[in-house]
C-alpha cells in the first residue's frame, strides 16, 4: 500500500546506497550491540568486527566508485536536495571515510585486548561514533554536519571517559565543555546563514551567496567567521588548541588513536564550507570579496600552531603529552597546506591528513605498549627500568616516529615533499622555515624521548614485579598502522594521483553545485 | 443569544484574570510566607478556570471547534496544585520560616506570628 | 518586537558567556544553559517573527508565508533543544564525578597542570 | 636497466633485516651473515664495473611518485662506483673487525643489523639517481648513524654524541631536502642526469644563492665542518668498528660526496669558490690544531678527520677540474689510512683497556705488530712520502699555489695548506709518539698481548693498500681515480700524473718544510707545555648543550605559560578569535540596511521583561545556587513563552518539558556540588569576564537584529506546500522532523541515546558523597504520591495523544517520550528510586537500542523496496469499526524517536538517582577530601 | 475480569480523558480509548504502593458540587483579604484530628483543604492522625476543624471506607 | 491580557526578591499558571486551539517542578 511503488528507476541494487551505508551500517551494529550487551564480550566483538569488516568493504566500495570522479548524491527520503538532505559522496569525503574505518580497525583490535571489558558500553559507543564521524564526512548539508558532529562528539565523551577517573575527568569536562560552546557558535553561524540566505543545503548555499547582496554579505561574512571559529577549534589550531594537549594525553590509549581523526573533521569542514559555500564560485560580483578570506587567516595561524606545538612537543614531560602535541602540529601542518588554497597543496594536504592519521594513532598505541612495559614510571619522562621487549618496541615507536617528524622515508616525509613542493613562492619564505625547523625540533624531541625511553635505565627496584609483556593484539593493532604509513608510502603514486583529482574536484565547486541539482528524486518531483 | 454569550463571556474572563492578578498580587503584598501560600494555589487555580471555561465558550461560538478539553485543564490544575501546595509548605516547614505549633496530643494550635527565621536558600 | 528579541539574545548571551567564563562547574553548567537559550531564539528568530501564524496547516488557506511562518527554523530549534538537552546531562555528570574524583568543583580542579 | 642495481641496494636492508628479525644467537654466523651482505655488493659491483670503466652508466628506474617528481632511480657512474666500492670494501673490513671487538655479551646482532642499515643508507645514497631519493637516504644515513653512535646506550657519552650528531645531521639533511625541493622547481625535474645537465641554469637563478646555502648547510654539517664540526668527536662514543666505518669511509664522506655529485651544477660561481674554500680552510686548520691537545686516541683522530674533511672540502671549492681530482683522491686515501687508524686505536684500546694517550706509551714493545701497521698509517696521514696520503697532499699544496685570479685567496690557501702541513705532521707524531714510544703503559690493569690474528688483517689490508698507492699509484690507484672523475667532470678531465717523484718544486719544499715544522712545533709543544696536561673543553658540545637547555626550557617555559590546562584560558581564546575572526570585520560592515522593527503586543513585552529581569538575576545570583536554578527555571519559562507568542508551539511544548527535565537533572547534580561557589576570581578579572561577555552579547544581538530585519527568502513556502500532499501531515514542523529533515532527527535522536549511555557509563561504577545528607530515613510522602498516582496513567494518556497527534498537530515523539518521562519522573522523586525501580523493571539501555532499530528500520523498508533510505509512505487501511487509519510510515520513525527519548531521558535521570555513596563505615556522607591548592589563575598573556 | 481491569474508576477516568482529548467519538478513537482505559491503570497499577477502595459513588457528586461551591465562595474571600489591609489578617496553623484512615481519603482531604481557598494543608503526622493545616485568616481554631469535619471529612469517610 | 501580564511581573517580583527558597519556588509555581491563563487568553484571541496542548502539558506537569525543588529543600537528594 505504499503510496507509489511503480518508480521509474529503482535503487534496487546495493551499489545505489553506498553513500548511506557508512552511516547507516554502524548505527544499525551500535543498536545491536545495544541489545546485546548482557550477553557476553564475545558477541559484542564479533558483533563490533562485522560492523567494522562491512563498514571497510563499503568505504573501499565507495572510494572506487568516487574515484571515477563523479559526485554521488543521496537524497535521504527522496527529497530534492534543497528541501531535504542530501548525502554528497566524492573522493574526498570517500577518502576521509576509508581513512577512519581503517583506523577504526586498528583502534577496534587495539580494545579488544581488554580495554572493551572495562569501559561501559565501550562496543556501541565507538559503532556510534563512527557514525558520527562518516555523517560529517558525508553530509552536503550545514545543518547536518552539526548534528554529526554532535554525534560523533558525544559519543568521544563516553569513550573518553567510561572507565575513567579524576584528572581524565577534569580533561573531559574541559574537553566537553569546550565543545559545546564551539557547537553553541556552530548554532548561531547556522541561524544566520538560514535567515540570510535561507537555506541549508551547502550546494543551494553556495548559489545564494553567489547571488547575495552587500548588506546580506556581511551577515554572511560574519557567519563564516563563526564558522571558522568552531572548526578550527575542532581542528585544534592556535589559539584554539589548549584544550587538546591535557584531553588527548587523559585519554585511554585506545580512544586517543581513534579520536587521531577528530581534529581532521575539523579539517575538512573548513576545506569542504570554504571551497565550496564560501569558495571561488562566485567570481566577480560583490561575493568574491569573501573568498578566500579565510586562508589569509589559517595559514599564520596555522604556521604559529605549528611552532607552537612544537614547542609543546619538546617541553613534554610524559609521553603522551608529547604525542598529542605532535597530533596538534600534524594537523596545523594540515592548515598550512590547504590554507595555500593551490591544487598541488591541498593534494599535499589530504595525503598528509591520511598519514597524519595513521601516524598519530600508531603513536598513540605504542606509546601505551611503552607506557605498560615501565612499571610505575609510566609515560613520564623519567628514568625507568631497562624496557622488556626494548627491540620490539624501539622498532614500532621508531617507525612512528619517523614517519611523524617527517622523516624519510615514511608517507610524513612524502607529506611534507609535497607540501614544500607546491608552496607558491609569495609564501615560500616563512612556510619553508617553519616547516623545515619544526621539523628539526620534532626530531630532537624525538630523539630526546627515544633517548629517554629505550636507552636510559636503572635497575628494576627487586621488589617491583616485572611487567607483563605486551599483548599480541595490541602490537599487532599498532603495527597494523604502522603498515598502513608503509603502504601509504609505497603506494605514494596511486594516492598521489587521487589526491590530486580530489583536489581538484574541491576547487571546482561549481561541479559539486550541478551534482546536487542535477540530482533528482525518484518518485518525488523535482524541485523547481 | 450571541450578545449575551458574548457577556457572559467577556465577564469570565474578566473575572478570571482578575483572580489571577489577585492572587499575584496576593504574593507581592502580603509579609510571610504562608500567607502567600493562599493566594497564587487557589485565587490563581480559580481564575485560570473561569479563563479556561471563557476560552471553551469562546472556541464553540466562534466555530474553531467545539470541546471541553479545556476542562481536562482545570481538572490537572486541581489535581496537582494541592500537591505542590503541600509540598511547598512541607519545604518551608523544613527550612523554618515558621515554627509549627506542637504536636497535639491535645492540641494547641496557638498561632503566633513570629518573626521567621528568614533563612535564605 | 525585533529589537526586544534581538536585545534579549544579546543579553543572554552576555550572561551566559560571563558565567561560562566563572570558574566552578555549576556556574558554566548555567552559562552554557543560558547560551543555548540565545542559540534557539537566534535559530528560531532566524524564520523571522510572525504572531499566530503557527505552521499547522489548515484546510482552504494558501500554504504561503502570508499564512504561515518558517517551519524549518523551528524543526532546527527542536533539534538544537534536545541536542543542548542530552550534552547538558552528560556535562553534568562529568561534573559531579569531576568533584567527586578531584575533590573540588573549581573546573581546573585536579590536575598538575601542563604539560 | 639492470637489475644489478637494485639488488645492491636491497642486500644490506634485507639482511638487516634477517638479522635483527632472526637474531641468531652464536657471532661467527651473525658475523657472516654481515659480512655476505658486502661481499655479494662487491660481486655484482665487480660484474658493473667494466661498463662503468668503459664511461657508461647503468641505470635502473622505477616509478614512485610521478606527480613529485620521485622516482626510484639508481644510476651508477664513476663517482657512485667509487664511492659504492669504497662503502662495501671498508665495509667488509669493519664486519670482520667487529667480530673481534665486540665483547662477548653483547647484542651482537642489533649492532650489525644496525651498520647493514647503515651501509645500504649509504649505498642508497650513492647509487641514486634522483635527487629526492638521495635525499631520502641521506637522511637514513643520519637516522642509522644516531642508532649506532647510541649503540652503547647505557652511557651518558654516547646518547648524547647520537643526538647531538642526529640534531646536527639532521638539520642540515632538512636544509638539504629544502635545497633539493628548489633545485627540482628550478630545473623541472630531480632526475640527477637533467640537474647535472643544468648547471647553467642553476647558476644563474635567482634562486641560485638559496639553493647553494641549503644544500651546502647539508653538505657542511654532514662533514662536519667548521663551525658544525663538534658533533664528530662526540660520536667517537660509538664502538671503534662504528667511528672506523662512519668516519672515515661514509657517513662524513657523504657530505664530499655531494659535493662532488653536484659540482658540475653547483659549483664554478665566484659565491661557491668563496664560501665553500673558506669554510674548508677554516674547518682544516681548527681540525688539526685541535687534533694536537686531544688525550683520547679516538679524539685525536675525529680532530684530524675533521681537519681532512676540511681540506677535501676546500679542494672542491677550488673547483678547478685538478683540485676536484685531488679532493676525489683524497677521499681515497684519507678513507684507507684513517680507517686502519680506528681499527688500531680499537685494538689498542680492546687490548690495554684505554684510548687515553697519557696513560698509554711504548706499546711497541707489546703490540709490536700493530703498532707497526698504525705507525704506517700514521705517516700517511701525515703526508710522508710513499705513502698516499702524501700524493694528495701533495696535490693540494701545488693547487693551493695555482690559485688563479684571486691573489689574496692564493696567499691565504697557500698559508693554510703549509699551516695544516705542520699541524697534520704535528698530532700524527703525538700519535706515534706517545702511544707507541716513550714511557708507558701505565695504570693498565691487564696484559697486553697481539689481538687475534684476524683481527688484525683488516687494519693489515688497509696499511698494505697505502703504501701501494703511495708507492705505485699509477698501477693502483689510477683507473679507480679516472673512472671518480670522469663521474664528475665528465669529458673534462684534466691531464694529471699520480707520479710519487715530480722533481724538486715548491710543493715538495712545503712538504717538507711541513714535516720540520711539524716536528718541531710537537717537540716544542712538548718543551714549552706539558701536553698531558693541557684539558680542552669541548666548546661546541658546551654550546650545543646549553642551547638544547635554554630551548628546553623556553619551550616548557612558554608551553607552561601558554597551555597552562586552564579551561578558563582555552574559552577566553576563543571569545577573543570569535571576535577577532568574526566580530570586528563584520559589524564594521554591518551597519546600514536594518530594517524597522515591528510593534510587540503587551504580553510580548511582559515576556521580554521576564526573561531580562530574571537572566540578569541569574548573573547577580550565580554563586547562590539553587537560587540561579530557580531563575533559569523562569528563563527558560520565558523563552517558551516566547515560542508560543511568535507561532511556535512545538518548540514552545519541547522548550518547557527539556526545562523541567533539566531542573530535574540540575538539582540531582546538585546534590553533588556545592551549594554555593567559592568566589575565586577578583575583581579585574570579573570586570574583564563582564567587558568580553557584554561585547560578544551586544555583538551577536546586533547580527540577530540585521538578520531579524532583512527580508526573508527560503525554501519554506516549497516545504509548506509538499507538506500535505507528500509528507501527509499538516503539522509542517513535525514533517520535517520525521521526513524532510529526518535524517537530522535521526542523529538527534541517536545523540540523546547516547548521552543516556554516557550518564550510564559514568555513574554505573560510581561512587559520589552527597554534599550533604538531611538526616532521617526516607518517607515516600504519601499524600502527594497519591495524587500523582490518578495523574499517571492519566499522563500516560495524554503521551499516547500527543505521539498520535504528533503528525497533525503539535506533539510528536520527542514531546510524548518526555511527557511519559516526566510523571515517571515524579514517581521517583515521590516514591523512591528502589521501588519504582522494584516494580517496574525496565531495561533504559535496551529501550534505546530498540528504538534506534525501529527507527532505522522505518528507513531501512524503502531501501529494500529501491528508495533511498527514509523515503516516507503512506497507507490508510480501513480496519473493520474502526474506520480509516491513517498511517504514514513516519509514524514508526516517531516511534523510534519516542522510544530513545523514553528510554535516554529514563536512563539519564534514574541514574542520577541512583548514585550510591561511597563505601565509607558511617553512614555519613563523607566529606570530600579538602580541595588541593585552588590553583591560581594566571592571566592570559 | 478484575485482573484485567485493576482499577475500574481510573479506567474510566482513562477512557474519558481520551474521548476529551481526541473530541471525536468514532469507533476508532473509542476502541483505542478502551484499549489504553484498560492498558494504562495496568502499567500504573504496578507502582502503586496502596490500593484505592472506593465506596458509595453518589456522595463523590455531592461532594464534588459542595467544593466547587466552596471554592468559588471562599475565593472572593480571599481576594478580598488579599486586596484588603493585611493588618485585618490572623493566620495560624490548626492541627486537625483525622477520624479518616484510608491514605486516599485522606488525601483528598487534604487537596480540598487546599483548594478551598483560606486553608493550605501542610503537613500530615507520621501517624497519619493529625493533619497540620495553615489558615489564611484563623478566628477560631475549633470552629475551622469543626467545619472542614464536618463539611467534608463525613462525606469522605463515606466514599472510603 | 493586561492583567495576566501584570499578574506575570507581579510574580517575577517575588521570584527575583525571595526573600526565601520556598518563596521563589511557590513564584515559579505561579508564573507556571500565569502562563497557562496566558496561553488560554492568546489562544481566544488568535481564534486558534493550537496552543491546548500547551495549556495541557502545563497543567499535568508544571507542578513537577514545584515538586522537586520542594523535595530538595526538604531532603536535598530528590530522588532516593
Amino acid at each position: 500500500m505504499i503510496a507509489a511503488v511503480e518508480a521509474p528507476v529503482a535503487l534496487t541494487s546495493l551499489g545505489a546506497h553506498l553513500p548511506v551505508l557508512p552511516i547507516l551500517l554502524p548505527l544499525l551494529f551500535g543498536a545491536v550491540l545495544l541489545l546485546v550487551e548482557r550477553r557476553g564480550i564475545a558477541l559484542q566483538r564479533t558483533i563490533s568486527w562485522l560492523g567494522v569488516a562491512t563498514l571497510t568493504a563499503v568505504a573501499a566500495a565507495l572510494l572506487l566508485a568516487a574515484d571515477t570522479g563523479t559526485i554521488s548524491l543521496y537524497l535521504v527520503g527522496d527529497w530534492p536536495a534543497r528541501l531535504g538532505i542530501a548525502l554528497v559522496a566524492d573522493r574526498t569525503s570517500a577518502l576521509l571515510v576509508l581513512t577512519t574505518t581503517l583506523l577504526a580497525g586498528a583502534c577496534l583490535l587495539y580494545a579488544c585486548a581488554g580495554w572493551d571489558r572495562r569501559a561501559i558500553h565501550f562496543h556501541a559507543l565507538f559503532q556510534l561514533q563512527l557514525t558520527g564521524l562518516n555523517g560529517a564526512f558525508l553530509t552536503g548539508d550545514l545543518f547536518n554536519l552539526f548534528v554529526f558532529f554532535e554525534v560523533m562528539l558525544i559519543a568521544s565523551y563516553g569513550l573518553l571517559l567510561s572507565g575513567g577517573r579524576g584528572p581524565r575527568m577534569r580533561a573531559g569536562l574541559h574537553y566537553v565543555v569546550l565543545n559545546i560552546t564551539a557547537s553553541t557558535l556552530f548554532l548561531i553561524a547556522l541561524g544566520l546563514l538560514y535567515g540570510v540566505l535561507g537555506s541549508l543545503n551547502m550546494a543551494e548555499l553556495a548559489l545564494r551567496t553567489s547571488q547575495a547582496g552587500a548588506a546580506d554579505l556581511a551577515l554572511v561574512r560574519a557567519a563564516s567567521g563563526i564558522l571558522l571559529v568552531v572548526f578550527c577549534t575542532k581542528a585544534a589550531l592556535v589559539p584554539l588548541y589548549l584544550w587538546l594537549p591535557n584531553a588527548y594525553s587523559r585519554a585511554p590509549a585506545v580512544v586517543a588513536a581513534l579520536f587521531a581523526v577528530m581534529t581532521k573533521v575539523g579539517v575538512y569542514a573548513v576545506l569542504r564550507v570554504y571551497t565550496l559555500v564560501f569558495g571561488d564560485l562566485a567570481a566577480g560580483g560583490e561575493a568574491a570579496a569573501l573568498a578566500g578570506w579565510a586562508w589569509e587567516w589559517l595559514l599564520p595561524a596555522g604556521l604559529l600552531t605549528l611552532v607552537l606545538a612544537t614547542l609543546g612537543a619538546l617541553a613534554s614531560k610524559s609521553l603522551r603529552m608529547l604525542v598529542a602535541f605532535l597530533v596538534i602540529a600534524s594537523a596545523a601542518t594540515l592548515f598550512v597546506a590547504i590554507s595555500l588554497g593551490t591544487a598541488a597543496a591541498i593534494s599535499a594536504g589530504l595525503y598528509y591528513l591520511v598519514h597524519s592519521t595513521f601516524v598519530a594513532g600508531a603513536l598513540f598505541l605504542v606509546v601505551d605498549l611503552i607506557r605498560r612495559q615501565r612499571g610505575a614510571v609510566g609515560d613520564n619522562l623519567d628514568v625507568a627500568g631497562p624496557l622488556r621487549h626494548n627491540a620490539l618496541l624501539g622498532l614500532l615507536f621508531g617507525t612512528a616516529a619517523i614517519s611523524v617528524s617527517g622523516m624519510p622515508p615514511l608517507s610524513g616525509f612524502l607529506g611534507k615533499v609535497m607540501l614544500l613542493d607546491a608552496v607558491p613562492a609569495d609564501a615560500v619564505a616563512w612556510t619553508w622555515s617553519v616547516v623545515l625547523v619544526t621539523s628539526l625540533l620534532t626530531v630532537v624531541a624525538l630523539a630526546r624521548t627515544a633517548s629517554q625511553t629505550f636507552w636510559r635505565a636503572q635497575p628494576w627496584p627487586q621488589t617491583t614485579p616485572l611487567p607483563a609483556p605486551p599483548s599480541r593484539i595490541q602490537v599487532a593493532a599498532a603495527a597494523l598502522l604502522l603498515v598502513y604509513g608503509i603502504g601509504m608510502t609505497v603506494l605514494g603514486g596511486p594516492i598521489m594521483r587521487y589526491t590530486d583529482a580530489a583536489a581538484a574536484q574541491l576547487l571546482a565547486p561549481a561541479d559539486y553545485v550541478r551534482a546536487a541539482h542535477g540530482a533528482t528524486p525518484q518518485l518525488r518531483e523535482p524541485s523547481p | 443569544m450571541n450578545a449575551a454569550l458574548e457577556y457572559l463571556l467577556a465577564a469570565l474572563l474578566l473575572i478570571g484574570s482578575g483572580f489571577v492578578l489577585v492572587g499575584s498580587l496576593g504574593l507581592i503584598k502580603l509579609s510571610d510566607f504562608f500567607k502567600r501560600l493562599h493566594g497564587p494555589t487557589k485565587a490563581t487555580t480559580l481564575g485560570v478556570g473561569c479563563i479556561l471555561l471563557a476560552s471553551i465558550g469562546h472556541h464553540a461560538w466562534l466555530g474553531d471547534g467545539f470541546g471541553l478539553r479545556e476542562i481536562l485543564v482545570t481538572l490537572f490544575l486541581f489535581i496537582t496544585a494541592p500537591v505542590s501546595a503541600h509540598l511547598m509548605s512541607l519545604a518551608a516547614l523544613r527550612i523554618g520560616l515558621e515554627r509549627r505549633p506542637p504536636r497535639p496530643g491535645a492540641r494547641s494550635g496557638d498561632p503566633r506570628p513570629e518573626n521567621p527565621d528568614r533563612r535564605r536558600g | 518586537m525585533e529589537f526586544a528579541l534581538a536585545s534579549l539574545i544579546g543579553l543572554l548571551t552576555a550572561a551566559g558567556v560571563y558565567l561560562l567564563l566563572r570558574a566552578r562547574s555549576f556556574d558554566v553548567i548555567l552559562g552554557l544553559t543560558l547560551l543555548s537559550y540565545a542559540t534557539n531564539l537566534l535559530i528560531f528568530s532566524s524564520g523571522r517573527l510572525v504572531i499566530g501564524k503557527p505552521p499547522v496547516l489548515e484546510d482552504g488557506v494558501a500554504t504561503t508565508l502570508a499564512h504561515y511562518t518558517d517551519p524549518l527554523p523551528q524543526a532546527l530549534v527542536l533539534t538544537a533543544i534536545v541536542i543542548a538537552f542530552a550534552m547538558t546531562a552528560v556535562t553534568i555528570v562529568i561534573a559531579m564525578r569531576s568533584r567527586s574524583d578531584n575533590g573540588s568543583d573549581h573546573v581546573d580542579a585536579g590536575g598538575e597542570g601542563m604539560p | 636497466m639492470v637489475f644489478q642495481l637494485p639488488l645492491l641496494l636491497a642486500l644490506p636492508f634485507a639482511f638487516a633485516v634477517v638479522m635483527l628479525v632472526w637474531r641468531p644467537a652464536s657471532r661467527r654466523t651473525t658475523a657472516w651473515l654481515a659480512g655476505i651482505a658486502p661481499l655479494i655488493g662487491l660481486g655484482l659491483l665487480a660484474a658493473l664495473t667494466p661498463a662503468v670503466l668503459d664511461g657508461s652508466v647503468p641505470q635502473s628506474i622505477h616509478p614512485w611518485v610521478p606527480q613529485l617528481g620521485l622516482t626510484f632511480s639508481l644510476r651508477l657512474d664513476g663517482l657512485a662506483w667509487m664511492f659504492a666500492l669504497m662503502v662495501l670494501a671498508i665495509g667488509v673490513l669493519v664486519v670482520m673487525y667487529a667480530r673481534y671487538y665486540l665483547s662477548q655479551n653483547e647484542d651482537a646482532p642489533k649492532f650489525f643489523g644496525y651498520l647493514l642499515l647503515f651501509m645500504g643508507s649509504m649505498l642508497g645514497m650513492v647509487v641514486a639517481g634522483n635527487l629526492l631519493l638521495l635525499a631520502i637516504f641521506w637522511e637514513l644515513t643520519s637516522i642509522s648513524s644516531f642508532l649506532l653512535i647510541g649503540y652503547w646506550s647505557r652511557q651518558n657519552e654516547a646518547r648524547e654524541g647520537a643526538r647531538m650528531a642526529l640534531t646536527i645531521t639532521g638539520a642540515g639533511g632538512l636544509a638539504l631536502l629544502g635545497g633539493v625541493i628548489m633545485i627540482g622547481q628550478v630545473v623541472g625535474s630531480y632526475e640527477l642526469d637533467a640537474v647535472l645537465a643544468a648547471g647553467d641554469l642553476l647558476r644563474a637563478h635567482p634562486l641560485y644563492p638559496a639553493i647553494l646555502a641549503l644544500v651546502l648547510a647539508g653538505i657542511f654539517t654532514k662533514s662536519a665542518q667548521f663551525p658544525f664540526h663538534f658533533w664528530l668527536p662526540h660520536a667517537m662514543a660509538a664502538p671503534t668498528p662504528v667511528s672506523a666505518y662512519l668516519h672515515s669511509a661514509t657517513m662524513v664522506k657523504a657530505g664530499v660526496f655531494l659535493l662532488a655529485r653536484l659540482h658540475p651544477a653547483l659549483a664554478g660561481t665566484e659565491l661557491f669558490f668563496y664560501v665553500v674554500t673558506s669554510v674548508g680552510a677554516a674547518t682544516l686548520l681548527v681540525g688539526a690544531w685541535n687534533a694536537i691537545f686531544q688525550h683520547d686516541l679516538k679524539g685525536l683522530l675525529a680532530y684530524s678527520t675533521i681537519s681532512h674533511l676540511g681540506l677535501i672540502t676546500m679542494l672542491f671549492g677550488l673547483s678547478t677540474p685538478m683540485a676536484v681530482v685531488a679532493g676525489l683522491f683524497h677521499i681515497l686515501n684519507h678513507a684507507t689510512f684513517k680507517a686502519s687508524l680506528f681499527m688500531a686505536a680499537g685494538i689498542i684500546d680492546h687490548e690495554t683497556g684505554t684510548r687515553d694517550m697519557r696513560r698509554l706509551g711504548n706499546l711497541r714493545r707489546y703490540l709490536p705488530f700493530t703498532s707497526a701497521l698504525a705507525i704506517i698509517a700514521a705517516l700517511a696521514m701525515a703526508g710522508i712520502p710513499l705513502l698516499n696520503g702524501f700524493l694528495s697532499k701533495e696535490m693540494f699544496f701545488a693547487l693551493a699555489l695555482e690559485i688563479e685570479g684571486h691573489a689574496g685567496m692564493r696567499t691565504a690557501a697557500s698559508v693554510v695548506a703549509f699551516l695544516a702541513g705542520v699541524f697534520g705532521v704535528a698530532y700524527s707524531l703525538r700519535f706515534v709518539h706517545d702511544t707507541f714510544f716513550g714511557d708507558g703503559p701505565r695504570a693498565v690493569d691487564r696484559e697486553i698481548h697481539e689481538p687475534p690474528r684476524f683481527m688484525k688483517i683488516p687494519v693489515e689490508v688497509l696499511v698494505v693498500l697505502c703504501l701501494a698507492v703511495g708507492v705505485v699509484p699509477a698501477w693502483t690507484i689510477a683507473p679507480v681515480l679516472a673512472t671518480a672523475a670522469h663521474g664528475v667532470l665528465g669529458d673534462a678531465v684534466p691531464e694529471y700524473s699520480l707520479a710519487v717523484w715530480h722533481g724538486f718544486n715548491v710543493p715538495l719544499m712545503m712538504s717538507l718544510g711541513g714535516v720540520i715544522g711539524g716536528g718541531l712545533l710537537y717537540l716544542g709543544l712538548r718543551r714549552l707545555i706539558n701536553l698531558h696536561a693541557v684539558a680542552r673543553h669541548a666548546f661546541g658540545r658546551h654550546l650545543f648543550r646549553v642551547n638544547t637547555r635554554a630551548l628546553l626550557t623556553n619551550a616548557r617555559r612558554f608551553t607552561f605559560h601558554v597551555t597552562d590546562g586552564s579551561l578558563q584560558r582555552s574559552l577566553w581564546w576563543v571569545l577573543i578569535a570569535l571576535l577577532a575572526v568574526a566580530g570586528l570585520p563584520t559589524l564594521t560592515a554591518l551597519g546600514a540596511g536594518a530594517g524597522a522593527s515591528q510593534p510587540m503586543p503587551a504580553l510580548g513585552w511582559a515576556v521580554w521583561l521576564v526573561a531580562v529581569a530574571a537572566t540578569v538575576t541569574t548573573v547577580f545570583l550565580h554563586r547562590k545556587r539553587l537560587l540561579a536554578l530557580l531563575v533559569v527555571g523562569a528563563v527558560g519559562l520565558a523563552v517558551s513563552l516566547v515560542f508560543v507568542l511568535m507561532s511556535a508551539p512545538d518548540l514552545a511544548l519541547t522548550q518547557l518539558l527539556v526545562e523541567l527535565v533539566t531542573i530535574a537533572l540540575m538539582l540531582l547534580a546538585l546534590n553533588y556540588l556545592p551549594q554555593q561557589s567559592v568566589r575565586t576570581d577578583n575583581n579585574a578579572r570579573r570586570w574583564r569576564d563582564g567587558a568580553i561577555a557584554l561585547v560578544i552579547g551586544a555583538g551577536i544581538g546586533t547580527l540577530a537584529y540585521a538578520m531579524m530585519t532583512r527580508p526573508l527568502d527560503t525554501v519554506a513556502t516549497e516545504l509548506l506546500a509538499r507538506s500535505l500532499p507528500e509528507g501527509y501531515g499538516r503539522n509542517v514542523v513535525n514533517v520535517i522532523l520525521v521526513d524532510f529533515r529526518g535524517f537530522d532527527t535521526f542523529g538527534e535522536i541517536t545523540v540523546f541515546g547516547i548521552a543516556g549511555l554516557v550518564v550510564h557509563a559514568l555513574l554505573r561504577r560510581a561512587r559520589i558523597a552527597a554534599d550533604e545528607v538531611v538526616p532521617g530515613v526516607a518517607d515516600p510522602l504519601p499524600m502527594p504520591s497519591n495524587l500523582s498516582h490518578l495523574l499517571f496513567p492519566l499522563a500516560l494518556a495524554v503521551s499516547v495523544y500527543l505521539f498520535l497527534r504528533g503528525h497533525n498537530a503539535p506533539g510528536g515523539g520527542f514531546i510524548a517520550g518526555l511527557v511519559l518521562a516526566v510523571p515517571l519522573l515524579l514517581q521517583y522523586v515521590l516514591l523512591g528510586s528502589q521501588h519504582v525501580e522494584s516494580r517496574l523493571g525496565f531495561d533504559y539501555v535496551r529501550c534505546i537500542g530498540i528504538g534506534l532499530l525501529v527507527a532505522a528500520a522505518t528507513g531501512v523498508v524503502p531501501m529494500l523496496l529501491g528508495y533511498p533510505f527514509l523515503t516516507s509512505g503512506h497507507a490508510e487501511p480501513r480496519v473493520p469499526l474502526v474506520g480509516e487509519l491513517p498511517l504514514a510510515s513516519a509514524m514508526g520513525f516517531d516511534t523510534g524517536v519516542y522510544l530513545v527519548v523514553f528510554g535516554g531521558a529514563m536512563l539519564i535521570l534514574s541514574m542520577m538517582g541512583t548514585v550510591r555513596p561511597p563505601r565509607a563505615p558511617t553512614g555519613k556522607a563523607v566529606p570530600p577530601a579538602p580541595a588541593p591548592a585552588e590553583p591560581t589563575n594566571v592571566e592570559p598573556a | 475480569m478484575r485482573r484485567l481491569l485493576t482499577s475500574p474508576p481510573l479506567s474510566l477516568a482513562v477512557l474519558l480523558l481520551w474521548l476529551l482529548l481526541v473530541a471525536d467519538f468514532s469507533p476508532g478513537q473509542l476502541a483505542i480509548g478502551v484499549i489504553l482505559a484498560l492498558l494504562l491503570p495496568w502499567l500504573a497499577g504496578l507502582l502503586e504502593p496502596e490500593r484505592a477502595a472506593f465506596g458509595r459513588t453518589i456522595a463523590l457528586l455531592a461532594l464534588t458540587r459542595r467544593v466547587l461551591w466552596d471554592m468559588i465562595l471562599s475565593n472572593i474571600e480571599v481576594a478580598r483579604r488579599i486586596l484588603g489591609p493585611e493588618r485585618a489578617l490572623t493566620p495560624g496553623f490548626v492541627w486537625i484530628p483525622l477520624d479518616l484512615t484510608s491514605i486516599h481519603g485522606i488525601t483528598a482531604l487534604a487537596s480540598i483543604i487546599t483548594l478551598t481557598p483560606g486553608t493550605v494543608s501542610a503537613e500530615l503526622s507520621e501517624d497519619r492522625r493529625f493533619l497540620l493545616v495553615h489558615c489564611f485568616n484563623l478566628k477560631d481554631a475549633d470552629v475551622q476543624i469543626a467545619e472542614i469535619k464536618t463539611r467534608y471529612e463525613s462525606l469522605l469517610m463515606e466514599i472510603f471506607p | 491580557m493586561f492583567m495576566v501580564a501584570a499578574a506575570m511581573l507581579f510574580s517575577l517580583y517575588r521570584l527575583l526578591a525571595g526573600p526565601s527558597v520556598p518563596d521563589r519556588i511557590l513564584a515559579l509555581d505561579t508564573l507556571y499558571i500565569n502562563t497557562i491563563a496566558a496561553l488560554m487568553l492568546f489562544g481566544m484571541q488568535l481564534h486558534s486551539t493550537i496552543y491546548f496542548e500547551a495549556a495541557l502539558v502545563i497543567a499535568m506537569l508544571g507542578f513537577v517542578g514545584t515538586v522537586m525543588l520542594s523535595k530538595y529543600v526538604l531532603r536535598r537528594d530528590i530522588v532516593e
